[in-house]
């Protein structure tokens, strides 16, 4: 019993979401140090064991290599939604408990694992666009007709301007799109896309661009004229916050941090702490995945010392897994549980950005946050009907 | 002495396709590498411009080892070649085939002259100096080869299968371009296969079989020479 | 001889590069049991007559009739079906074949069996009947299992013209088959080829070439070619009495 | 009408960058017969290298309005690297072309690793520096002066490329020994030197290009792998070895882009295969290539 | 008469790559063959289970590499968008599943089968006016143009999420006693097996006849074997066609071993993998390529559990051998017994 707790990190390295991967293990690099530090979990110490998620094809590979070779106690990890598609049923299927970062754009938000015994997933990823949608009624309504987007070329992005767009439908506000712009991920020359918003005059651009991409794009749009005079909307913009520059991003956009944000005034003593390690240690702000990190760890270890402290001896995954639903820990970014579904609810931080700040981005001039019981779907609920049919507090 | 091979060895894919050649060129020497197809003839030549690796032996300009050199150092001291397959560049037209080599090697005398005496020994050429490379046909092909050879200005020519693809009618021509060179005092060495393609002003002979040369002397001797001639004329 | 014998046939044939004719209104005509010469100073336009019969290049005037047919621009998948056949000035095979795979290739084009995906290759009794013949005619036998590209030079150019010859044509091209091939072996070759080609039931060669003595013995006819346009076609022994055509070919004072 | 045309100046842009990058292409192809499927990862390690001098510069006290010459220096100077690429190519000259390629598959790989360990995962990006020589606009239609400067770049490259190999005698050189390399040898050329100049020129076109990208983009690992499938189309599409092909192919793909970004957002890359497709149903050389055989 | 009086220089064998002939089967080989064959048929008793997840990719890459190596091996034909195929044989599995519910194995390949003639007829007709770097580029082209219609045409294909491969029956059999590892390790795999086996046999026997000697000659000498009668253009098609088949019968057993059908299978680094493997192996020998891909998939596994920097030795690795190994590992092994015969 003095083994250490082994679990297996998968998350990208290199590619296109090699940065959010990064955030996120240096995020579990923390996390797993400090616990360590105070005992482990149940009293054993934990020991990582990382592989890099790239193509499905081949993460499936490398999570059968944790589960049969290196026979981890628990896999966490995955940005990507095809990867944790495909993972998800082969992990249900070898009884490993996996808990994702990340990746939860799946197939138009339907359920495609029903009534998982061993897999939990994180937020939907469209609840930052929910937030965002609502907080754009909030301050810019009466503001802006004329809508258009310039999106990443997938699920993801294709998800969120939907969503925005029916909750602007759903509260009566008059809109008219004037431009979608869909662009592949990756993809870092958007002048035309620029080109063709400023033809089309809008008055409210929302972007839900992640990665490289959307800095290039603001600063592309800020070269072209185009963050004159028009509100923005992004949902994820805090996905690259640092790389916003104040000089070519203007104030009081709608502002996506996500489920955590760095400079939060209210923040914990754990998140500053944290926080000022990272800043310290790699000269840089983390975003919200080195917290997903940091909760799927804290959930799988309330999971861990749950059944214990009911069994006395250690616990078997199932065991494990079946305590894990309806814990309740407290995250970097705030409060956070696990449903019974096996879907996490986050604390999500938004708010108007300003530029008044001792950064070179911009950071948020008021706080906003929501719990996502607020921004997700009820388990079996459809995404859709349920945008159309919930009662968002505004 | 001007070119010398000491008892070359080469060894091609495990075979020994070049055995203890050795033989010389003095200026102003016109000499036939005679053989038949598949003795050595090309191999020879290849040697000498430092496109194919000695096993052993030397090969010598003036003196001085030249094996192992690379082959511009070697153009460079004054050695012309033009392959087997002319291998005019397609993609220059004949005028550039022919004005190139006097951007590559300086030779002390006018880039205009060298050309100019390049198209003396083929006046037809000035009618396809548009044409490119690759538009021109076999025969053709083989005197842009020549001329280029010539205007690098060297010391001494190696002509591989000069005549080859040749009309009879073009021979004489080229017969009298060769003893021109000649008495300019530069070397020739002319590799041939068709006998009857050997020039009677031919200095020496040297007849090469299976990689071996099996005879050393002039035209003469060699016609008086049974064995030879059975070689390189058959029966 | 009736005109039933004819089986080459070209009308007018003319070839423009640009401003430049290559070829220019040119008649022939090829017939059973002929060996035709074509002869000529380079760039006469020898090679681009023997492209144009042949389907290569496109006469830009004129057609050309095969058998009865007008073969102009068939391609040269049908012209080999049909029983029209070359050899390449410049030696042309396989590299990586060997001398059985070499000829095998003919032979299923002539037995028709090169759709068959699945049967096996030297399995078949009339495959292996052409290429063992075939090798025989042309003394290939001792290489059947060696690559082309290891074979001497000679042989390759044999290989080159046996390939040929396995595809049972009526006539035959040549574009100057003994190029580089040396004085000792020339005749060799030529014999090589002719035994072959009475042995295969060739009916007809025309044959490109500069050598003169290989024209004046084995040719019955000789069209010489200068500047595009035929300038002679004679029977051999009035060919070669013609001084006139002789100076332009061979050059004066030549051997 | 403006709107239109500042659509299609958007694509000349992109295409000046693309034509930078599909020219160092060619010209390696032109006279080497080498694909080399690494430039997509050249024309990143310009971009992060330019980054990393210009912002190193400016850090320093460099004048706003000189980053593009340190760009373009930058550019130049890590183009260098081409000299040793060059000396791991040479031992696979006489080889089949499927092993040049997988050769510079195998540095593409490479690089990815490479620039990841000294940059890491994050995309890098410059200050907003593009901004330093203003708008120039004219009817209504405007575009970033640096930009025009990119596009100045890339067309003078352009004609200076066309008459060195066109009608210089070192062009003529190259293209000789783009054909033979042991006749041009024969010939007196040296045949080395020519190889390291061009695969050198050839990577340096590439570094410019991914270094002047810059303070409109940003660099990132994946870069350089998306980047070769376009510079493909662009050679598809011009044709292969042939730099007029390449100018017109990058117009062609960086217009198309353009205009459908505007007109048919959905078509945008697939329209780009429809082209690359089309012109070798029509043209099987591509517009200005050679004909193969 | 002289029949011999063409002078016979000395044999040589020629200095550059040696193609793939078709060459008879020595009794050592068919040793070796049956070797190999049985330590496949034990290999679930002996082999770890993780090990044995990967002989399924294994036996994928296996059955695409052959079909692969008809059109570069043989064919000389350089596909950089072969992976294009695999995709397709993955999709159509999803695409049978989703569409009607059916989840055998059978009908999944007959699926696959039916697309990836269907899809590449056309493609082959293009592409078989081209050679080299020419058919290098358009097939890239094909791979990507397919790659970008996964993506944009979401609706149909799930984009970049792919679409559900499930667990498919074997000759209607459930077989839900098995956990899907169980499954794959256990049935499935003697299932591959035998129709890896069969495939390869189906191979050897298109590469030794009439069809594949033609195939060769186009190869070798295009213009040549257009005068010999090759009808090189349709000998390339077709060559196309059967390797389109065979990489998407390798795509069903990816697409069932991952559980997903995504669009990184059809980008054009994944046929870059394809070259990888044949020219690691030894394409110049008819079963090099899938000795390659089983070296590769070992390769790529333990490097990148050894170092965060896997691509870059990976890379290395590639180019070491690239340089050192022209012939690919099945060369290195015939050079090296070719010399010891001669010692
Ligand atoms: N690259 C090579 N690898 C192996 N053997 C070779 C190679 N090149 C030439 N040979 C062999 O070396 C021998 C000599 O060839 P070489 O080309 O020197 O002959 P040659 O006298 O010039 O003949 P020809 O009159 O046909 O030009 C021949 O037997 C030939 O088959
Ligand atoms: N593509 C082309 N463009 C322009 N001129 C050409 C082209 N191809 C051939 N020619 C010219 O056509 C003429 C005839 O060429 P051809 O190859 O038929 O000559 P040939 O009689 O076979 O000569 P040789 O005996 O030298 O092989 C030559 O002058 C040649 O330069
Ligand atoms: C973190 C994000 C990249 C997750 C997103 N759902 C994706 O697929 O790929
Ligand atoms: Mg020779
Ligand atoms: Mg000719």
């Amino acid at each position: 019993q003095n083994k250490p707790i082994r679990i297996g990190i998968i998350a990208p390295r290199g590619g296109v979401a090699g940065t959010i991967g990064e955030c996120g293990l240096r995020g579990v690099e923390w996390t797993t140090a400090r616990i360590n530090a105070a005992g482990g979990i149940g009293g054993r110490k934990v020991e990582l064991v990382i592989q890099e998620e790239t193509s499905p094809k081949d993460t499936i590979d490398r999570f059968r290599k944790l589960v049969l070779q290196e026979k981890v106690d628990c896999v966490q990890g995955i940005v990507s939604s095809g990867v944790s598609l495909a993972l998800a049923p082969a992990a249900e299927d070898s009884r490993m408990p996996t808990i994702f970062w990340d990746g939860t754009t799946q197939d138009g938000v339907k359920e495609t694992m029903p009534k998982p015994k061993y897999v939990f997933r994180s937020t939907d990823n469209e609840c930052e666009a929910v937030m965002a949608s609502l907080l754009a009624i909030k301050h810019f309504k009466g503001k802006f007709k004329r809508i258009a987007c310039v999106n990443p070329d997938y699920s993801y992005g294709r998800n969120t301007w939907t969503a925005f767009q029916a909750l602007l439908k759903k509260y009566g506000i008059e809109h008219e799109v004037v431009s979608e712009q869909w662009s592949k991920i990756g993809n870092l020359d958007l002048t035309s896309n620029v080109a063709a918003l400023k033809a089309a005059k809008p008055d409210l651009i929302f972007s839900s661009l992640l990665f490289a991409d959307l800095p290039v794009f603001m600063k592309q749009a800020h070269n072209a004229g185009l963050t004159e005079g028009t509100r923005f909307v992004l949902p994820a913009a805090g996905w690259q916050h640092t790389a916003m520059k104040k000089e070519f991003t203007p104030e009081g956009i709608v502002w996506g941090h996500n489920t955590m944000y760095f400079d939060d005034p209210k923040a914990s003593a754990t998140q500053k702490e944290f926080v000022k390690w990272y800043a310290d240690k790699y000269k840089d702000y983390p975003h919200w995945e080195a917290d997903r990190a940091y909760f799927s760890m804290m959930v799988y270890k309330a999971g861990v010392e749950k059944a214990l402290a009911a069994k006395k001896s250690w616990p078997t995954p199932e065991e494990i897994c079946a305590a894990i639903p309806g814990v309740q820990v407290e995250s970097l970014g705030g409060k956070g549980a696990m449903r019974a579904d096996h879907i996490a609810n986050q604390t999500f931080h938004q708010g108007l950005s300003t530029n008044k700040n001792n950064y070179d981005f911009p950071t948020l001039a008021s706080v906003e946050t929501m719990y996502s019981d607020q921004l997700q779907k009820p388990t079996g609920a459809d995404f859709w009907e349920w945008l159309n049919t919930a009662n968002f507090k505004i | 002495m001007s070119l010398a091979l000491e008892n070359v060895n080469v060894i091609l894919a495990g075979n020994p396709v070049l055995r203890d050649i050795s033989m010389h060129i003095e200026p102003g020497e016109l000499v036939c590498l005679v053989g038949r197809n598949g003795a050595g003839k090309s191999t020879t030549f290849r040697s000498i411009m430092g496109f194919q690796p000695l096993k052993s032996g030397a090969i010598k300009w003036k003196r001085s080892a030249i094996n192992g050199m690379q082959t511009h150092k070697i153009v460079e001291l004054g050695l012309g070649y033009t392959p087997e397959g002319s291998d005019v560049f397609g993609d220059l037209t004949v005028e550039d085939n022919i004005a190139l080599p006097t951007w590559t090697r300086k030779s002390g005398r006018s880039a205009q002259e060298r050309i100019d005496e390049a198209y003396a020994v083929f006046p037809k050429l000035k009618q396809y100096l548009h044409r490119g490379g690759q538009q021109l046909s076999g025969g053709e092909r083989k005197m842009v080869s020549i001329a280029r050879a010539l205007a690098l200005d060297p010391e001494l020519l190696l002509l591989d299968e000069a005549f080859e693809g040749l009309s009879p009618a073009i021979i004489p021509t080229i017969s009298e371009g060769l003893q021109s060179i000649l008495k300019q005092g530069r070397g020739v060495l002319l590799a041939e296969s068709n006998f009857y393609h050997l020039p009677p002003f031919a200095d020496r002979l040297y007849v090469i079989e299976r990689g071996e040369i099996v005879f050393e002397g002039t035209l003469a001797q060699a016609e008086a020479d049974a064995a030879t001639m059975k070689i390189i004329k058959g029966a | 001889m009736s005109t039933n014998d004819v089986l080459l046939q070209a009308q007018q044939i003319s070839r423009h590069y640009g401003d430049f004719i290559a070829l220019h209104n040119v008649d022939l005509s090829v017939s059973r049991g002929e060996f035709v010469s074509v002869v000529g100073p380079n760039g006469a336009g020898k090679t681009t007559l023997v492209n144009v019969l042949t389907g290569l290049h496109q006469p830009t005037t004129g057609n050309v009739h095969f058998n009865g047919s007008n073969i102009a621009g068939v391609g040269a998948v049908d012209l080999a079906t049909r029983g029209l056949a070359r050899a390449f000035q410049l030696t042309s095979i396989f590299p990586e074949l060997t001398v059985r795979e070499t000829i095998a290739v003919s032979a299923c084009s002539y037995l028709n069996m090169r759709w068959n995906g699945f049967g096996s290759l030297f399995g078949s009794r009339k495959v292996n009947d052409i290429v063992v013949r075939t090798a025989d005619a042309f003394g290939l036998a001792p290489w059947l299992d060696t690559k082309g590209s290891s074979l001497p030079h000679g042989r390759r150019k044999l290989l080159d013209v046996a390939s040929a010859f396995a595809l049972h044509p009526k006539v035959m091209l040549l574009d100057e088959p003994t190029a580089g091939v040396s004085t000792a072996d020339k005749h060799g070759v030529m014999e090589t080829l002719l035994r072959a080609a009475k042995h295969m039931g060739i009916e007809a060669i025309m044959l490109v070439e500069h050598d003169m003595d290989l024209v004046s013995r084995y040719s019955t006819r000789i069209i010489a070619m200068q500047a595009g346009k035929k300038i002679a076609d004679l029977p051999r022994d009035e060919f070669f009495a013609n001084e006139e055509i002789i100076s332009i070919v061979v050059g004066k004072g030549a051997h | 009408m403006a709107p239109f045309f500042n659509i299609l100046l958007a694509g000349v842009f992109q295409a000046a960058v693309l034509f930078l990058v599909a020219s160092g292409l060619q010209l390696i192809f032109g006279v080497q017969r080498i694909i080399n499927l690494a430039c997509g990862s050249i024309y990143a390690l310009g971009a992060y290298f330019g980054i990393f001098v210009t912002s190193w510069a400016l850090s320093k006290g460099l004048p706003v309005h000189l980053f593009p010459f340190v760009l373009l220096g930058a550019g130049i100077v890590i183009g260098l690297i081409g000299i040793p690429l060059e000396r791991l190519i040479r031992t696979i000259y006489n080889r089949p072309e499927s092993f040049q390629l997988l050769l510079t598959f195998a540095v593409m790989l490479m690089f990815q690793d490479v620039l990841r360990f000294f940059w890491g995962a994050d995309p890098q990006q410059l200050p907003n520096v593009s901004m330093t020589f203003g708008i120039l606009s004219a009817f209504g239609v405007s575009m970033p002066t640096y930009n025009v400067m990119v596009i100045a770049v890339a067309v003078s490259l352009a004609i200076g490329m066309a008459y060195f190999l066109g009608k210089t005698k070192t062009g003529k050189i190259l293209r000789a020994t783009a054909e033979n390399r042991e006749t041009s040898a024969a010939m007196g050329i040296n045949v080395t030197r020519v190889y390291v100049m061009v695969f050198t020129l050839g990577t340096m076109l590439g570094t410019i290009g991914g270094a002047l990208v810059i303070p409109n983009a940003a660099a990132s690992l994946e870069m350089g792998v998306e980047l070769v499938v376009e510079a493909f189309a662009v050679v598809v599409i011009g044709g292969l070895g042939s730099m007029k092909g390449a100018a017109v192919g990058a117009l062609i793909v960086g217009l198309i882009r353009a205009l459908s970004a505007m007109y048919y957002p959905e078509a945008e890359i697939l329209a780009i295969y429809a082209i690359v497709l089309a012109v070798l149903i029509w043209k099987p050389a591509g517009l200005y290539g050679k004909a193969e055989t | 008469m002289r029949t011999d009086t063409v002078h016979s220089a000395p044999i040589t064998a020629p200095e550059e790559l040696e193609f793939i002939v078709p060459p008879g089967v020595s009794r050592a080989k068919l040793i070796a063959g049956g070797l190999v064959i049985a330590a496949l048929v034990i290999a679930p008793l002996i082999v770890s289970q993780y090990y044995m997840t990967l002989l399924i990719p294994f036996f994928a890459y296996a059955v695409i590499l052959l079909g692969f190596n008809l059109l570069f091996g043989y064919g000389g034909l350089l596909s950089f968008g072969h992976a294009l195929f695999i995709a397709i044989g993955a999709y159509a599995a999803a695409a049978l599943v989703s569409k009607t519910g059916m989840v055998s194995f059978e009908l999944m390949l007959l699926t696959a089968i039916v697309a990836s003639t269907i899809i590449s007829i056309p493609i082959a007709w293009l592409a078989s006016r081209f050679t080299g770097i020419f058919f290098g580029m358009l097939t890239l082209s094909f791979g990507m143009l397919f790659h970008s219609f996964l993506n944009k045409f979401y609706y149909i294909t799930g984009g970049d999420s792919g679409m559900r491969v499930p667990r498919p029956t074997l000759f209607g059999m459930e077989l839900d006693q098995f956990d899907k590892t169980a499954f794959l390790g256990g049935p499935f795999y003697y299932y591959c097996l035998v129709m890896i086996l069969l495939l390869t046999l189906v191979m050897w026997r298109i590469v030794r006849s009439p069809y594949g000697i033609h195939l060769m000659a186009s190869r070798d000498n295009a213009v040549k074997a257009l005068y010999l009668g090759v009808k090189i253009r349709s000998v390339r098609a077709i060559a196309f066609v059967i390797s389109a088949v065979y990489a998407s019968i390798g795509g069903v057993i990816l697409g069932v071993n991952t559980g997903l059908a995504d669009p990184e299978l059809a980008y054009w680094t994944h046929s870059g993998h394809l070259v990888f493997m044949a020219v690691l192996g030894g394409y110049q020998e008819f079963l090099g390529p899938v000795l390659g891909a089983f070296v590769f998939i070992l390769l790529q596994d333990e490097l990148s559990s050894l170092t965060q920097y896997w691509r870059f030795f990976l890379g290395a690795i590639l180019a070491i051998l690239v340089v050192v190994l022209p012939g690919g590992i099945m060369g290195a092994v015939r050079k090296f017994k070719s010399k010891g015969e001669q010692a």
